[in-house]
């Protein structure tokens, strides 16, 4: 259970959250809405890159809003980014590693955390690789074993499937729907494949110019008229 | 024609004698003109019997003003080449780093361009040159004494070992007859000359006291005229401003104006030394060397070496021998001194300390004071010495 | 009006040939579609044609004109705009600023019209004139990118995944765009990731793998046989 | 972006680094220990220097490979640390080991106030903050001098120079080339230790974007300051270790502009691997020294060595030990490193 | 003892008129180019060796004016379209390194060039002058001031308002995106080259005049110049130039702190650290490339 109570956000004269309140309570939320909505900046205001003007932020009873972003990910938060943010130096394991550092793991936990990580995001055979060397989608994959590993709470991710084929899409969304049970966290998804938001998002919220449009049953939400007219651009039939 | 050493025309061919030099060429400013002399002068003597027939080999090193590299051609010449001696030193930086390479190694320098401290302080060098101080000093008494001056500004560099121990004693020496003396000291990157001016002025002076090196000098000399104040000061300096191509540099608003004080005796003076040391670099030296007081210096050093030297058995001619004999060396005279020349076996030496005045007048200069000893106690150790060693003055 | 035509085109990236012999043509008022798996080389093929990479061979001509090796201002000059992958807009200048520096070669009043005539496109630029461009979303980037593109009213327009983080409404609107710029004259090549969207478009459809052509042709067979797509992607 | 990014490497740890410790060691002693069987006391003394500048040079490159930080004024740290063990020296005469750490610990303290600026600035700003620092130190310092045996708190006097005394165990010049040697490669084990560990990951993250390095829980601040207080420490070190090679220091040895010169050349030896921080060493103190060696006038070593300082920063994007790596792998017939480790 | 101050205050101003000019003249250049150009220095020290040999020549003194500025022009041409392209891939920060080079040639020329003596050079403003508060100001110092004043007025227009000037803007935030919008990246490089090299001419010519004629001089005033760009983050010109005067006037005012006054010519350096601390503080880093 994820409360979100009255967030503003707003940069110079843009203003980019608007006392967004909502409490969000499903394994995988899905966060739609026009291009500059404020999907990117709520995340950010999550992870703690963004101190909001007002409002707060509680998880699973933990207060957020105070913590540093690095606080906040060593209690359990992970994100991924719309620009990819593997690590071109490090291997794909020490790339995961780097999250496990931060956590109070014996040598062996961090191993098999590891171990486990990388196997469920499909990455086990390159994870002696060093990232410079793999394609985009292995390093997004990358990127996501760093969000599973050492059971976090709450998975933060920001369009991970742009730019990839179907195909790959669809390992992705495996992955994805995987999280809830074998990882055990909450994942808020953003994403403009609003196929993928279907296929693995109980429930969805929609945003526009930093308001909460609607929160609810994906289908339902998805068949909201005022979403297929702001967002999806299907007028009615 | 050029009179050296045995003088007897015949080149030397015997197994030569190494002798070393380490001078400042590439860097701020270019202080090879007194090795050039020494290496003109070598030659001659090379030309004319040598040693009793040991020819002379000069090796020169170029410190780059670079204290490092100081130490490196240093280690070079005294420890891989084994110069039994050094000639003709003349640098900013190398004495200070070298002057204990010299003594554990038992090797003297005798250097012709010292502008440090550490250079008159040290047991194994000994130069020709007398230093800043002695010279700002001689300008300051020359000033009390010819123009009247009762308060001295002395602008120098922050350099402890330049600025301040100049300076520092020019104050010293005024306090001494109850005037007042005070310094302003600029960092060799200051580009800021007007602020150094106005707190010359500011000091309250009545003469100031111009002891930078030339090119700094000048721009603190167009500042002072800049301000339209050149009038209400004397001027003096010590002997950096004097060089043949200052006068025309500083142009006719300091002719009659600047009085400078010159270590040695003027470079178209007419004594046998002074017609020689010219008449052997343009025999043996470049065209473009310099024809400077450097220069002069290291002719002086590189004539007193061989001069003693020829008293030498020439193959008992080593390290040991070598240093011995140049300790030795004492009343040795030359027009090109106002005093005797002599080394001994001090732990410091500054045997020129005696000092002449000019002054700038259209494209030249002309002398205004005759040579007088430098009055200050700082020289007192020198002068026990001296007494020490029975040198006549 | 005469068709950017590509020959023998082969582009080295580190030890790799990315792009390998590949030779095709492209003709005013059509839509080309590009498809293949990631690193297939479609990214290159575009930055290679735009002259931001060097060929190792090859050529690339609008009718007799070469334009291969001339650099990007020439190709650019020549009228065929690239819109590189991963939003790539000037982050420290204006969104005003980036569009006039993309339509630099216009004459005063002309800029000023083309300016008009994107931001009526892309009305969440014209609220926005004065924003760095750097700290736009991503969508709102991407709309920039393809901005700066069509500013300039170019013959030839190569999108690398046009529609990547455009919100499905935007993705409408823009294939709308296409189809009348094709309508026009213009000619297109389409890099997608959504296939289906992509060839509803396309006149002709081709499929790179490898660097390779795997597949170039009829946009309907491909949908007919959606196997050879995943022959490509799974090779 | 692009631009700013660092060039990709294909090794994430460096060849030298990979070889056991025991290679490394071996390797260490032979650079001691073998030289000076043959080489002349000026080499002695000019590879001396080349040992004292590579753990700087490392210090350097430490900075600029893992957090893509420019320090435009280790050259001054130097100082700070030569400073701080003369200090010692004179006032305390306390052992050059005891002289060394304390010279090391203080310029450490320098690096982490440089530190400070770096939480918030990075690229071309914090590289000029730091040059404006080397700028301000080598005038303060051409002002109070280094100490020389003077009293008061600056301990200088204008007065002929102390001696700063050298370990008891290298008093000698070969004794003492030696000695640098093994500090400087204790200096870089140092650093080694670190990149391989938590540190190095921490760094890297960092490097590529402190938002994804917090967002993984790194506490970005920390890693910094540290990286910045180890450079700095191994700065210092070098600096006493140049004290005890001149046995005094001289203020004019530390204007700005080396600051910027020994960066260049980090970056022209190649920052990705240690074999370019002896390069750089190489090049800062043995080449000067061959071109003045062989008669070279030093205002044409000047022209030379900025053609080539250009040139290399121009083809090299890895430095000339990115180049030698290459070559190697292409001669060993290895695919290009990334995969092996 | 007002007028003591004043008197430093004017004759400060002077001085940083000095460091304005030509801090301006490298903001210009980074701005279009995104080079800091740590051979500024070395460039106008040419200039002005130049314009010292012309007169020495006897030759007319306007004939040495054009020779500088024509010679730095040429220089900072040359490296500008031969040299900084191979750069362009760089981190500004190589780039700038790398200018350093530039400078070590130039220096090691003109020393090999002119042998290294102490000179003067005499322009014809050194005569003309006014007295403010009892400091006499001469004309060099005012030609230093105007030219500060036009230069950043002029710029400030030019990359604003023109269209040369929003290319040359794109091209220093990100030479890849500029050409693929396809920004002649070659010519309006060549002109940022130019006008730098022009000014960087002019800047040496005053230098010279009123600092002191010494190549190395010269050459390493770049980097007290620089403190004045940092305080106008490397893009405000009118800033940059009001920092130079107030470092200047700072400066001179120092002198007036006797236990200061040694260590005053640090203060450029000292003033930009602070100010930097000062306008940086508060920010938060985020994705590598933003400074
Ligand atoms: N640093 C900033 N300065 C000014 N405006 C900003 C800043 N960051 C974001 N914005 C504005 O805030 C709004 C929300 O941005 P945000 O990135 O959250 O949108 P988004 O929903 O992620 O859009 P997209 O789907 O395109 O990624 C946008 O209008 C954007 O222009
Ligand atoms: N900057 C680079 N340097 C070296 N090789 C590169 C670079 N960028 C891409 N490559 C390689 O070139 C090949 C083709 O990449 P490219 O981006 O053109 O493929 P793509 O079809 O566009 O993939 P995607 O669908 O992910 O955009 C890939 O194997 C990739 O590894
Ligand atoms: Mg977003
Ligand atoms: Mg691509």
């Amino acid at each position: 259970m994820i409360e979100i109570d009255g967030v503003t956000v707003s940069f110079g004269g843009v203003t980019a959250l608007n006392g967004l309140t909502v409490q969000l309570d499903a394994p995988v939320v899905g966060i739609i809405g026009p291009n500059g909505a404020g999907k990117t900046t709520f995340l950010n205001v999550l992870s703690g890159f963004v101190r909001p003007n007002s409002g707060r932020i509680r998880a699973f009873g933990q207060e957020l809003t105070g913590l540093q972003p690095h606080q906040r990910a060593q209690w359990g938060l992970r994100r991924s980014f719309q620009k990819e943010q593997a690590v071109d130096e490090l291997t794909v394991e020490d790339n995961v590693r780097v999250v496990l550092d931060s956590l109070p793991l014996s040598r062996g936990a961090v191993e098999d955390a590891l171990t486990r990580a990388l196997e469920f995001t499909g990455i086990s055979a390159v994870r002696r690789r060093s990232v410079a060397g793999l394609n985009a989608f292995e390093r997004r994959m990358t990127e996501l074993a760093r969000c599973v590993a050492g059971s976090p709470k709450l998975i933060l991710l920001d369009e991970p499937g742009a730019g990839f084929s179907q195909s790959e899409v669809a390992t992705l969304r495996s992955v994805i729907n995987g999280i809830s049970e074998t990882v055990g966290a909450r994942t808020f998804l953003i994403d403009h494949d609003v196929d993928l938001i279907q296929a693995t998002c109980q429930r969805t919220m929609v945003l526009d110019f930093g308001s909460l449009v609607t929160y609810g049953e994906t289908a339902s939400v998805l068949a909201d008229p005022r979403v297929r007219a702001v967002y999806l651009g299907m007028e009615e039939t | 024609a050029p009179s050296c050493g045995l003088n007897n025309g015949q080149a030397a061919t015997g197994e030569p004698i190494k002798v070393g030099a380490i001078v400042g060429r590439t860097g701020p400013d270019d202080f090879s003109s007194a090795s050039r002399a020494a290496k003109a002068y070598f030659d001659c003597v090379n030309a004319n019997g040598g040693i009793n027939g040991r020819p002379i080999e000069y090796l020169v090193e170029d410190d780059q003003w670079n204290p490092e590299v100081a130490a490196q051609v240093a280690t070079k010449l005294v420890k891989d080449e084994e110069v039994v001696a050094l000639v003709g030193n003349a640098s900013f930086v190398e004495m200070g780093v070298n002057a204990k390479l010299y003594e554990e190694q038992g090797v003297m320098a005798m250097a012709s361009g010292c502008a440090v401290a550490e250079c008159f302080e040290s047991k194994n060098i000994v130069s020709t040159n007398e230093g800043p101080l002695p010279s700002s000093v001689g300008a300051a008494q020359w000033a009390v004494a010819n123009l009247g001056s009762t308060n001295v500004v002395c602008i120098g560099l922050t350099i402890p070992s330049a600025g301040p121990y100049s300076c520092g004693w020019t104050e010293k020496y005024m306090q001494s007859k109850n005037l007042a003396g005070s310094s302003v000291l600029l960092d060799p990157s200051a580009a800021d000359m007007n602020s150094a001016f106005l707190e010359a002025v500011a000091s309250g002076a009545d003469t100031v006291l111009v002891n930078l090196p030339a090119g700094m000098a000048a721009a603190f000399l167009k500042a002072a005229l800049e301000s339209g104040q050149r009038d209400s000061y004397k001027w003096i300096s010590s002997t950096p401003l004097y060089d043949r191509d200052v006068p025309a540099m500083l142009g006719a608003d300091w002719a009659g104006v600047m009085h400078v004080n010159i270590e040695l005796t003027p470079i178209d003076g007419t004594g046998p030394d002074a017609s020689n040391w010219r008449a052997v670099l343009d025999a043996h030296g470049n065209a473009d060397d310099p024809r400077d007081t450097f220069s002069q210096a290291g002719y002086l050093s590189a004539r007193f070496f061989v001069d003693a030297m020829l008293q030498q058995d020439p193959a008992k001619l080593d390290r040991a021998t070598v240093t011995e004999a140049i300790r030795n060396i004492k009343n040795y005279s030359s027009d090109l001194l106002c005093g005797p020349y002599y080394v001994g076996t001090g732990d410091r030496h500054m045997p020129n300390h005696a000092n002449m005045m000019v002054q700038i007048v259209e494209g030249g200069y002309k002398v205004v004071g005759e040579c007088t000893d430098v009055d200050s106690a700082y020289l007192d150790p020198y002068r026990a010495d001296e007494k020490a060693l029975g040198v006549v003055n | 009006m005469q068709a950017l035509e590509i020959e023998g085109l082969i582009v080295r990236r580190g030890v790799k040939r990315v792009v390998d012999n590949v030779s095709m043509s492209l003709r005013p008022g059509t839509v080309t579609a590009l498809l293949g798996p990631n690193g297939a080389g479609k990214s290159s093929l575009v930055l290679a044609l735009a002259g931001a990479l060097p060929l190792e061979a090859g050529s690339v001509h609008i009718g007799g004109r070469r334009l291969s090796g001339l650099g990007t201002e020439a190709v650019r000059a020549a009228g065929v705009a690239a819109v590189p992958e991963g939003h790539r807009v000037l982050p420290g200048l204006s969104v005003d600023d980036n569009l006039r520096t993309a339509g630099h070669a216009h004459s005063r009043a002309e800029l000023d019209r083309a300016l008009d005539e994107i931001y009526s496109i892309f009305g969440e630029l014209a609220e926005r004139k004065s924003q760095r461009a750097g700290s736009m979303s991503g969508g709102q980037q991407q709309m920039l990118a393809l901005g700066q593109a069509l500013i300039c009213r170019p013959k030839f327009v190569l999108a690398d995944e046009m529609s990547l983080g455009l919100a499905p409404l935007i993705v409408k609107r823009l294939m709308g765009v296409v189809e009348r710029l094709a309508r026009e004259g213009t000619g297109i090549l389409l890099i997608e990731q959504f296939t289906a969207v992509a060839l509803s478009l396309a006149d002709h459809a081709i499929v790179m793998s490898r660097g390779r052509f795997a597949y170039s042709g009829e946009p309907r067979r491909l949908i007919a046989e959606p196997d050879i797509l995943h022959k490509a992607y799974l090779s | 972006m692009m631009a700013s990014n660092p060039p990709v490497v294909s090794t994430p740890v460096p060849a030298l680094w990979r070889s056991r410790p025991v290679g490394f060691a071996i390797l260490v002693a032979v650079l001691a220990f073998l030289p000076p069987l043959f080489l002349a006391s000026l080499w002695l003394k000019v590879l001396t220097g080349v040992a004292i500048y590579t753990l700087t040079a490392a210090a350097i490159g430490l900075l600029y490979r893992r957090l893509g930080l420019v320090s435009l004024a280790h050259v001054a740290l130097m100082g700070a640390g030569g400073w701080v063990g003369l200090r010692l020296a004179y006032g305390l005469g306390t052992p050059f080991e005891f002289n060394m750490l304390a010279g090391g610990i203080a310029a450490a303290w320098l690096g982490m106030v440089f530190a400070y600026p770096a939480l918030r600035m990075r690229g071309l700003y914090l590289a000029l903050v730091t040059l404006m620092i080397a700028g301000a130190f080598a005038i303060i310092v051409n002002v109070i001098q280094f100490p020389n045996g003077g009293g008061g708190w600056s301990g200088f006097a204008v007065k002929s120079a102390g001696y700063m005394p050298r370990p008891a165990v290298a008093s000698s010049d070969v004794g003492y080339y030696a000695y640098c040697v093994v500090v400087a490669a204790l200096g870089m084990a140092l650093i080694h230790w670190h990149e391989i560990g938590k540190a190095g990951r921490a760094w890297a993250l960092i490097r590529r974007s402190e938002a994804a390095a917090m967002s993984t829980g790194v506490d970005v601040p920390f890693y910094k300051i540290w990286a910045f207080a180890l450079s700095g420490f191994l700065a210092g070190i070098a600096g006493v270790l140049l004290a005890g090679n001149l046995q005094m220091l001289d203020a004019r040895s530390f204007p700005a502009a080396e600051s910027v010169m020994i960066f260049a050349l980090a970056i022209v030896g190649g920052a990705w691997s240690p074999m370019g921080a002896l390069i750089a060493a190489a090049l800062y103190r043995l080449v000067p020294a061959l071109l003045n060696d062989l008669g070279v006038n030093g205002n044409a070593a000047y022209i030379i060595f900025g053609a080539a300082l250009i040139h290399a920063l121009a083809t090299a994007p890895r430095g000339i030990a990115g180049q030698i790596e290459d070559l190697a792998t292409r001669l060993l017939g290895k695919s290009n490193g990334g995969s092996a480790r | 003892m007002l007028g003591a101050y004043g008197m430093f205050l004017v004759s400060g101003l002077a001085v940083g008129a000095l460091y304005a000019l030509g801090g301006v003249g490298l903001v210009i250049l980074n701005r279009a180019t995104g080079v800091l150009n740590f051979a500024y220095g070395a460039i106008g020290a040419v200039g002005a060796m130049t314009a010292w040999q012309v007169l020495e020549w006897h030759l007319p003194e306007p004939l040495a004016w054009a020779a500088a500025m024509g010679v730095s022009l040429a220089l900072s041409l040359g490296f500008g379209l031969l040299v900084a392209p191979q750069l362009a891939h760089r981190e500004p920060v190589i780039k700038a390194v790398a200018t350093l080079g530039f400078a070590l040639c130039l220096l090691g020329l003109m020393n090999l060039v002119w042998m290294v003596t102490s000179r003067k050079l005499g322009l014809f403003s050194d005569s003309l002058g006014l007295s403010i508060i009892g400091v006499r100001i001469n004309g060099t110092r005012l030609i230093a001031l105007a030219g500060g004043v036009i230069a950043t007025v002029a710029m400030g227009i030019y990359l604003s308002r023109t269209r040369t000037g929003l290319l040359m803007r794109a091209l220093a935030d990100s030479r890849d995106v500029a050409a693929i919008l396809g920004v002649p990246v070659r010519r309006v490089e060549a002109i940022a080259w130019g006008i730098s090299g022009v000014l960087a001419g002019f800047t040496g010519l005053l230098f010279g005049g009123l600092v002191r004629l010494d190549p190395a001089v010269l050459t390493f005033l770049v980097i007290p110049v620089i403190a004045t760009t940092i305080i106008g983050r490397l893009k405000s010109i009118p800033v940059t130039f009001v920092a130079g005067l107030l470092i200047g006037v700072t400066e001179s005012m120092l002198t007036l702190v006797k236990p200061l006054a040694p260590f005053r010519v640090a203060a450029p350096f000292v003033i930009a650290t602070l100010a930097l601390m000062w306008l940086q503080r508060g920010r938060r880093l985020t994705f590598a490339g933003e400074d």
